[in-house]
């Protein structure tokens, strides 16, 4: 493995150590539930995939980075979809968004 | 260098339960579960490379599958629930 | 040094959580407490070297129990109600309880000690001859399957009488029609990814199965995730879909075949001239034998185990669907 | 000093254990509803499992599934036991 490979590899864990960051100041900082939907997304999409790439990159060619892979595939998918379930169902309970309302 | 990445991820988990207890309504919780969830798994794939066993991966595996039915099984169940607080509402799909 | 480190910060993660938990009265709030913490401990068993029992808190904690959880509480009330006086008895007889036993900690090893008496009797033996007798790398496994193949026995059977105790208590209501809630079909989404993830959790339960010999894994592990898969199948679709592809009957009978199965392996070795459960005389080579003799087994495990939490998982919900029509 | 030090890091995880064991037990005992018992009992039998682990773990030990490489294991015997009760909750 090249330093190349490993040098990339340790941007993206560092990247995606950012992102989680990012993503949990925002679920403790924002007002309203909706908002901090927005902060979790950002820390399952970017941030987990960024570790999971990171690692990718240390495995190289082999079985862990085949399982690696299959994490990341289940994640992308599972993660917005309960995402979405979460906002729909807090839509149907009639849960009101913090809004700002002063005049413009 | 693993232990800085490890490191957030702990402090990341802290927050979401910092939410999870403050949370004012159900569905903060549930979003933190959910959050913790992933985080959970990505500092089961980091300890593993950490301790050079990275054939571990299979519970990180295991814990993506699991915590999203969980977060479905918890949404179906307070769906359930507000239909029956909002009169019983039946369609006509159930009649 | 730096497991060190997660290990403290894992741990006073999970006292936090134990205080919120005893503190919280809303139940869905707390049960949902309750899956974090299950998630905390999971990830600090595996800091702790202790991967197959964290496999098992996964499943286990963080999914079956929070469902069936919320299944109970949505039969029963949200709302826990306020104690009527001080619990100060409880707690003096808890403070004084938790003082002696840390009074009795103080003579203990202290944590990592490879001299610790617990290290020195059977377990160097196990590790010995697990790769010469019986060929398998994951100690664990040859332990709870070979070693002591009695111990697991008897838990298999105290599964199946859990079983059926729910069996017998909670029933099952079988339904006229195939309730399609209308708000299941809006949940387009939802479905479309069960449908994507159906055959592929079944598939890694497979896996867990038959690689629980080389990692950890095993035969009640994969028997979870496998009836998991079916109940995120029923979340989506609705129980009636998935009665259609394994209906009650099939459950019950596949509940008594996984101990029939475990039990029939050792009488067929008492009937090739060895002892109950003694799987060297069941191939020719000793360690083929025990290869065998240990997937038989594992595989009678999660036959048993799935049908199990199936059949609690359906005597619950099968209820919760039938009371609402009833006062429409 | 640095001996006390050592004493409380090596003896951390029991103290945490006995805090959680005491936190289920209180649940159990001084709530009445049902469900918080059963939770109750969950967080006892959880740090129950976390002791017995705990003491298992060897300085430097890897988990034990024999591979090359690897040359302290932690005591395989002490998870089996952990993990035969960890299946009875469902119950």
């Amino acid at each position: 493995m090249g330093a190349a490979v490993h040098i990339l590899s340790w941007i993206c864990l560092l990247g995606g150590a950012c992102f989680l960051l990012v993503g949990a100041i925002g679920v403790l900082r924002l007002p309203d539930f909706y908002t901090r939907l927005h902060a979790v997304s950002v820390s399952d999409t970017m941030g987990a995939g960024l570790v999971l790439a990171g690692l990718m990159l240390q495995g190289g060619l082999s079985m862990v980075t085949v399982k690696l892979v299959l994490i990341f595939y289940f994640m992308i998918f599972t993660g917005p979809t309960a995402t979405h379930a979460l906002a729909e169902a807090a839509l149907q309970a009639k849960l009101k968004p913090v809004v700002d309302d002063r005049e413009p | 260098m693993y232990i800085v990445v490890s490191i957030v991820i702990l402090i990341a988990i802290a927050a979401g339960l910092l939410r999870a207890f403050l949370g004012p309504t159900l569905y903060d919780r549930v979003l933190a579960v959910n959050m913790v969830g992933t985080l959970t798994v990505l500092i089961v794939a980091v300890l593993g490379f950490m301790t050079e066993r990275p054939e571990f991966l299979d519970i990180a595996l295991v814990y993506v599958l699991i915590s999203f039915v969980s977060t479905i099984a918890v949404l179906r169940v307070y769906a359930h629930r507000n239909t029956e607080a909002a009169g019983g509402t039946t369609g006509p799909g159930d009649k | 040094m730096e497991e060190h480190l997660i290990n403290n910060v894992l741990l006073g993660l999970l006292m936090m959580t134990g205080f919120a938990i005893v503190r919280m009265r809303s139940l869905l709030a707390v049960t949902m407490l309750t899956s974090i913490y299950s998630l905390l401990s999971a990830s600090l068993f595996v800091v702790l070297d202790a991967v197959d029992v964290a496999l098992t808190e996964a499943a286990i904690g963080a999914g079956i129990s929070t469902i069936l959880m919320l299944a109970t509480v949505a039969l029963t009330t949200d709302e826990e109600k306020a104690p009527r006086h001080k619990p100060l008895l409880p707690l003096f007889v808890v403070v004084a309880t938790g003082a002696a036993l840390i009074y009795g900690t103080l003579d203990m090893p202290h944590y990592g000690d490879p001299m610790a008496p617990i290290h020195l009797h059977v377990a160097p033996t196990y590790l010995h001859v697990t790769p010469e007798e019986i060929g398998v790398p994951n100690v664990v496994t040859s332990v709870l399957a070979s070693f002591r193949g009695y111990d697991t026995l008897g838990e298999v059977t105290v599964i199946f009488t859990a079983g059926a105790g729910v069996l017998a208590l909670l029933g099952y209501r079988t339904r006229r029609r195939n309730s399609q809630n209308p708000e299941i079909r809006k949940m387009v989404v939802l479905r479309v990814i069960t449908k994507l993830f159906f055959p592929l959790i079944l598939l890694f339960a497979l896996y867990v199965q038959f690689h629980g010999d080389y990692g950890p894994g095993g035969g009640f592990q994969a028997g979870v995730i496998f009836a998991t898969g079916f109940i995120l199948y029923a979340l989506a679709y609705g129980l009636g879909n998935v009665q259609r592809i394994i209906p009650y009957r099939t459950l019950r009978i596949m509940m008594v075949a996984g101990v029939l199965i475990y039990i029939g392996v050792g009488i067929e070795s008492m009937l090739l001239g060895g002892k109950f459960l003694e799987y060297r005389i069941l191939a020719d080579d000793p360690v083929t034998g025990q290869h065998l003799g240990i997937m038989l087994i594992e595989l009678g495990v999660g036959i048993t185990v799935a049908a199990v939490i199936l059949i609690i998982y359906y005597g619950f919900v099968s209820r919760q669907h039938q009371e609402p029509p009833e006062d429409t | 000093m640095h001996d006390v030090m050592h004493g409380v890091l090596g003896l951390y995880n029991y103290w945490i254990v006995i805090i959680l064991m005491m936190t289920g037990f209180y649940t159990v005992i001084a709530r009445p509803n049902l469900v918080k018992k059963i939770i109750g009992l969950f967080i006892f039998q959880t740090s129950v499992f976390i002791l017995f682990i705990s003491m298992a773990k060897i300085e430097g030990g890897t988990a034990p599934i024999i591979s090359e490489g690897a040359r302290i294991y932690s005591n395989p015997l002490v998870k089996a036991l952990a993990s035969t009760p960890i299946r009875y909750p469902t119950s």
